[in-house]
């Protein structure tokens, strides 16, 4: 095994498929000679031609809209968004086309579209947004945010095989802040599993990207208290692993849900209906939730660390849950 | 041809203009396809006074020539992405009238087993692939269709359909320029129907001819007048031999009349008297009708009966279709995700 | 007091503020000589004249882009989707241009973007959906989903004197079904108050929309059954009136949230976190949920009727949480 | 000109086409313009190697001619929806450096408190709008704006620019297509600076110019050399007085090259070396000086100090900034909504 960063196992996943199966190709802005804004695919076309590492015009609805009609005549191919946030400009093609063409038609649409979302990073209000809830709400595209590289590569794996549209959040600032041992060659984890991180008895963390790291670090500190708590990766939204959730609350009794995307109809809010549903009686404190403030993501660094949640918003709220 | 200017009311109908790549019993059967439209058109408008029909009633009436003359000039691998008012297509790509009747109702066995209605469906093995309400979203979606099978070294021609309306969305803007840079063997079709829903061309566009717009992609661009079968024909047969050669895209701009409202409900009082008159004038099937009679390619009598077949096609496969019950309700739950 | 549909309600608003202010105008598609689809806008051209409803190309980013460049520039203009369904071809415009331009320029963007949603009248999955979770979770749009012809018509001419982009949701089963004395001239409900429609004591349904008529005839059947059941109508998403829900479930200890939106993501689950979060030792039963499955809105009244919820559906979930 | 083909690299650099309606007053004036933004340019870069800066920083070297002459062809009514290369037009809009440069580097006191950086920000009372990130959306609102005139019946024009890459948005299409439909007094400049990010006008497009899509939509259309500064300043001023007149929309090309990376980041590899000399030798700002020191109308002393003085404003406008915080924590939960 090998290590890899994010950036590098979500590049290797696209390699390692688009030499199995040559369904598999890409289409997106500059991921051609320039290998995309993060150079996740550089040198691509060199390993498989220009025309399955397809530079675009600046046109996110014909690059997804072309996608769909690739997936419906046999493809398999994989979107790049330049940024996560230009998805707004292909909305329509993964909610209206995409996510109801296996409803309607009973035929696949597999394909994915993928990019670079979140933020932390200092870039700003337009190169920042965490939208994932929007298609967990849109009925019928699969939703995943991987947090680690490992995960990363498995996942889009398994989303180039799912015979379903997915969108695939990657996380600007994972892409070459962590590296850890990820298996060569095909390797695939289902959509639809949670991963507990690490196991514990106090309390439970649920969330996925960016914030399984604030959730780590926060458990981290409050170990070294002697407070164990238990993280759990949802790794996906849709399919959403209801029973893994449910298991930890049921478990640990207090839960605690962190996400980077803002607060006000966040999968976080899914996440806590799901388990003042189905866990009610187990629970001894109030469900909480870390998220980033209503806004757009502010671009100084002041005004960032503001807004968004952290390790330490996320330790202090789950001192809170523990005192309660 | 103008596209967005007064009409000239006194203006003569001008002659069919004849294919020389059409047989004469390929006329007939255009001709044929032409009828059957229009009949299954009246047939909905029945259903649906009768209160019978389920979902919007979208007349394809004025609207023969430029469906089943576009749709005729592919070939056996090309495959069709209709719009709302190309039954015409549908035809010429042989659905069947009990699957058509039971997509359009939405009944029991029905290809989309009632998440759907309308021609909205889609039928892969007669390569039919429906649509989406949302005007110009299939554009994209057509170009990569035939991407893919370009990819692959295919030779396939992908057809799709715009309204004059429809031409001003971000996705026609995006789906023909991406298709003209990749060179991709689509063609689309704007039909000029006038209106859209209430709005005439000039809320519309300001243009002198939506086909103008090709220049500004670099693709093959044309207005005619489609009415005319057999114009419609040949402007396509040629849009489609140059897409297999390379030479990418095909925007037609056929001009032709909506000759009802937008929908059954609508009683379009904002077209006016004359304007009708001078659409009625160039009825796409009088018109056809007419130059076969003449050229002595079909008689009254010939017409009269495969008239009366297509009725009495259609009325059983109405009879079919119409008293079926809709698809059970676990339907509803079924195919989100498929494997 | 006159007796108005919820559809002339919002007429009746349109109408009395664009006589009281002549920043307002109306664009949109057929929405001058034909009325709009669903005849709302009839004869408004004739009052006020084609410039201030002013058809428009099939052009939704264009539609809601000019509003937003015509409400920086002193207008308050109304933009209609012709069905909201196709927002999603002015998503872009509304969640990027229009939500950020207070929090970057602090500059108000007061215009409506507002139209017919919603299902369960034999529409199609592209004529039906309730996107509102959407906005809500944009940070900077606000969202209205009255109920009521009186709301309709009071939230209306709030929103439009709001100096913040409001996206406005009718739904359009109720457009001629009820009608209710609203009253005349100049009326305003202040965005972000809920309404307790009726009030009960053994349990609390919260909804918006179409839901409120099903929690409401669940409530008259129950109550003949001798149960009291609080129906609370939060008419705007955003801002959301936490206080109020929070006080009833309190109150009740049984939360029921209905919402005729899809189940995941859905503003139900905010609604249910925010409970589980603040009034959690006040309930007795799990935070229940009922909207419709996680499917495009199908066709065939059959599929509707098994999707969507119903009257039916929440008096069974109610009956459920009592028993609880 | 031709805006999508290969280069002819022994062409000659044309001489300036000097416009009638320019005193030599107000070349100076131009000039001056030209070189504050290519001095505030470079001052840019220094910061970024600096790590002084803070976010992107998009050279608009090369702009220099394209958006100072449109800028500077508009009235003092007029508004300006200026793009991420168009810093020549806040100057022309006397935005001063003081502010310009808070609000690049998002410091505390800067319009707009922290919230966003770069040239996105709006100053209403220097009636300059600025943009959101993703391409294509302004021009419905730059449209939109001067519909609010119209209907008020005051002449403002509105002027935005859109790049050879954002030409491609849906938005865009939508955005002109309205303006032409309502005649709006808008003036879009589409600056084909040769790349989008890494990619070539072959990728975005395969029409021969972009300024024919205007036939498209029905406005007036022109491709200029937009290195020239006279002739992109009177191209302009005509389509001001145009959009005055009622006779709505500009669309006009401004032929440029990106003489720099997409932001500082970019090594701009994919770019030979011979295209860079090709339009080395068209520096706007080399081009315009050489014209005017033949026609007397500066000297290389006036120059000179002219550069100096903008030199030191910049200088000092960086002092000012460069060390002040970046604005408190708490502005970030301010004004998500207003009063
Ligand atoms: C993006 C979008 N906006 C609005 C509508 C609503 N709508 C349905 S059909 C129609 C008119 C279409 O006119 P045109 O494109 O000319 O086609 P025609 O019906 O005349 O054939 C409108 C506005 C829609 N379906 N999609
Ligand atoms: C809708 C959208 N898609 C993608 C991007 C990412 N992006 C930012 S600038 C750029 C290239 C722009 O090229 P062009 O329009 O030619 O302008 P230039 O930078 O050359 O002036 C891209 C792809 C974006 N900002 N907006
Ligand atoms: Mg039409
Ligand atoms: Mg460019």
């Amino acid at each position: 095994m090998a290590q890899l960063t994010y950036l590098e196992a979500i590049a290797d996943a696209l390699r390692t498929e688009m030499h199995k199966d040559e369904r598999v190709f890409l289409l997106g802005e500059d991921i051609s000679t320039y290998g995309g804004a993060f150079k996740l695919t550089k040198n691509f076309h060199e390993e498989f031609g220009r025309s399955r590492v397809l530079d675009c015009p600046i046109s996110e609805s014909a690059i997804v809209g072309a996608a769909i009609g690739a997936a419906l005549n046999g493809m398999r191919p994989v979107a790049e968004m330049q940024f996560m946030d230009f998805v707004t400009c292909g909305f329509n093609q993964i909610v209206n086309v995409a996510a109801t063409t296996a409803y309607r038609w009973g035929i696949g649409v597999p394909m994915v579209v993928r990019g670079p979302s979140g933020g932390g990073v200092g870039a700003n209000p337009f190169h920042s947004r965490n939208s994932e809830a929007w298609f967990a709400h849109a009925s019928g595209v699969k939703v995943v945010c991987p947090a680690f590289p490992a995960d990363a590569k498995g996942l889009m794996t398994a989303s180039i095989r799912d015979n379903n549209p997915v969108v695939f959040y990657e996380h600007k600032g994972l892409y070459r802040k962590i590296k850890e041992e990820v298996p060569e060659g095909e390797y695939i984890i289902p959509l639809g599993k949670a991963r507990i991180v690490r196991e514990g008895i106090h309390a439970t963390i649920v969330s996925y990207g960016s914030a399984v790291h604030f959730a780590l670090s926060a458990a981290d500190e409050l170990l070294k208290e002697g407070v164990s708590i238990e993280v759990i990766d949802i790794r996906t939204l849709v399919p959403f692993d209801q029973e893994t959730v449910l298991a930890s609350a049921r478990k640990t009794s207090r839960v605690l849900i962190a996400h980077e995307a803002s607060l006000t109809a966040g999968f976080g809010g899914e996440i806590a209906a799901r388990i003042a549903e189905h866990a009610f009686e187990h629970l001894d404190a109030p469900i909480m939730r870390v998220a980033a403030y209503d806004s757009p993501t502010p671009f100084a660094p002041t005004l960032e660390k503001a807004v968004l949640p952290n390790s330490t918003k996320v330790m202090e709220a789950t001192r809170k849950l523990l005192l309660y | 041809m103008n596209s967005n200017k007064p009409l000239d009311l006194s203006a003569k109908v001008p002659p069919i203009k004849p294919s020389k790549l059409l047989s004469n019993s390929r006329r007939i059967e255009m001709f044929t396809y032409m009828l059957q439209a229009r009949e299954f058109d009246l047939a909905m408008q029945r259903l649906n006074r009768q209160g019978r029909a389920f979902g919007g009633v979208y007349s394809q009436t004025g609207n023969e020539a430029s469906s089943v003359g576009s749709a005729y000039a592919l070939g056996d691998k090309d495959v069709l992405f209709p719009m709302h008012r190309n039954i015409g297509g549908h035809f010429v790509f042989k659905q069947d009238l009990n699957t058509l009747m039971l997509a359009f109702l939405a009944r029991e066995g029905s290809l989309m087993r009632g998440t759907d209605g309308t021609g909205h469906y889609a039928d892969v093995k007669k390569r039919i692939y429906g649509n989406v309400s949302h005007l110009g979203a299939m554009i994209p979606v057509a170009a990569g269709f035939v991407l893919a099978s370009k990819m692959r070294g295919e030779s396939v021609v992908s057809m799709t359909y715009i309204g004059d309306g429809g031409a001003q969305t971000g996705e026609f803007h995006e789906g023909v320029n991406f298709a003209s840079v990749q060179k991709l063997p689509l063609i689309l079709i704007i039909e000029n129907n006038q209106y859209a829903y209430s709005s005439p061309n000039s809320v519309e566009f300001a243009c002198v001819k939506l086909s103008d717009r090709a220049l500004g992609y670099g693709c093959f661009g044309v207005t005619i007048d489609g009415t005319d079968v057999e114009l419609v024909y040949e402007t396509c047969f040629k849009a489609a031999e140059r897409a297999r050669k390379g030479e990418g895209p095909s925007l037609i701009e056929s001009i032709t009349m909506r000759m009802r409202g937008h929908a059954e409900h609508d009683d379009f009082s904002y077209v006016s008297r004359e304007e009708l008159e001078y659409w009625k004038k160039r009825d796409p099937i009088d018109r056809y009708q007419k130059y076969l009679l003449t050229k002595k390619v079909l008689s009254l009598d010939e017409i009269t009966s495969i008239r009366t077949k297509l009725i009495d096609d259609i009325r059983s496969a109405i009879d079919y279709a119409v008293d079926l019950p809709f698809p059970s309700g676990e339907e509803g739950f079924k195919n989100v995700f498929i494997d």
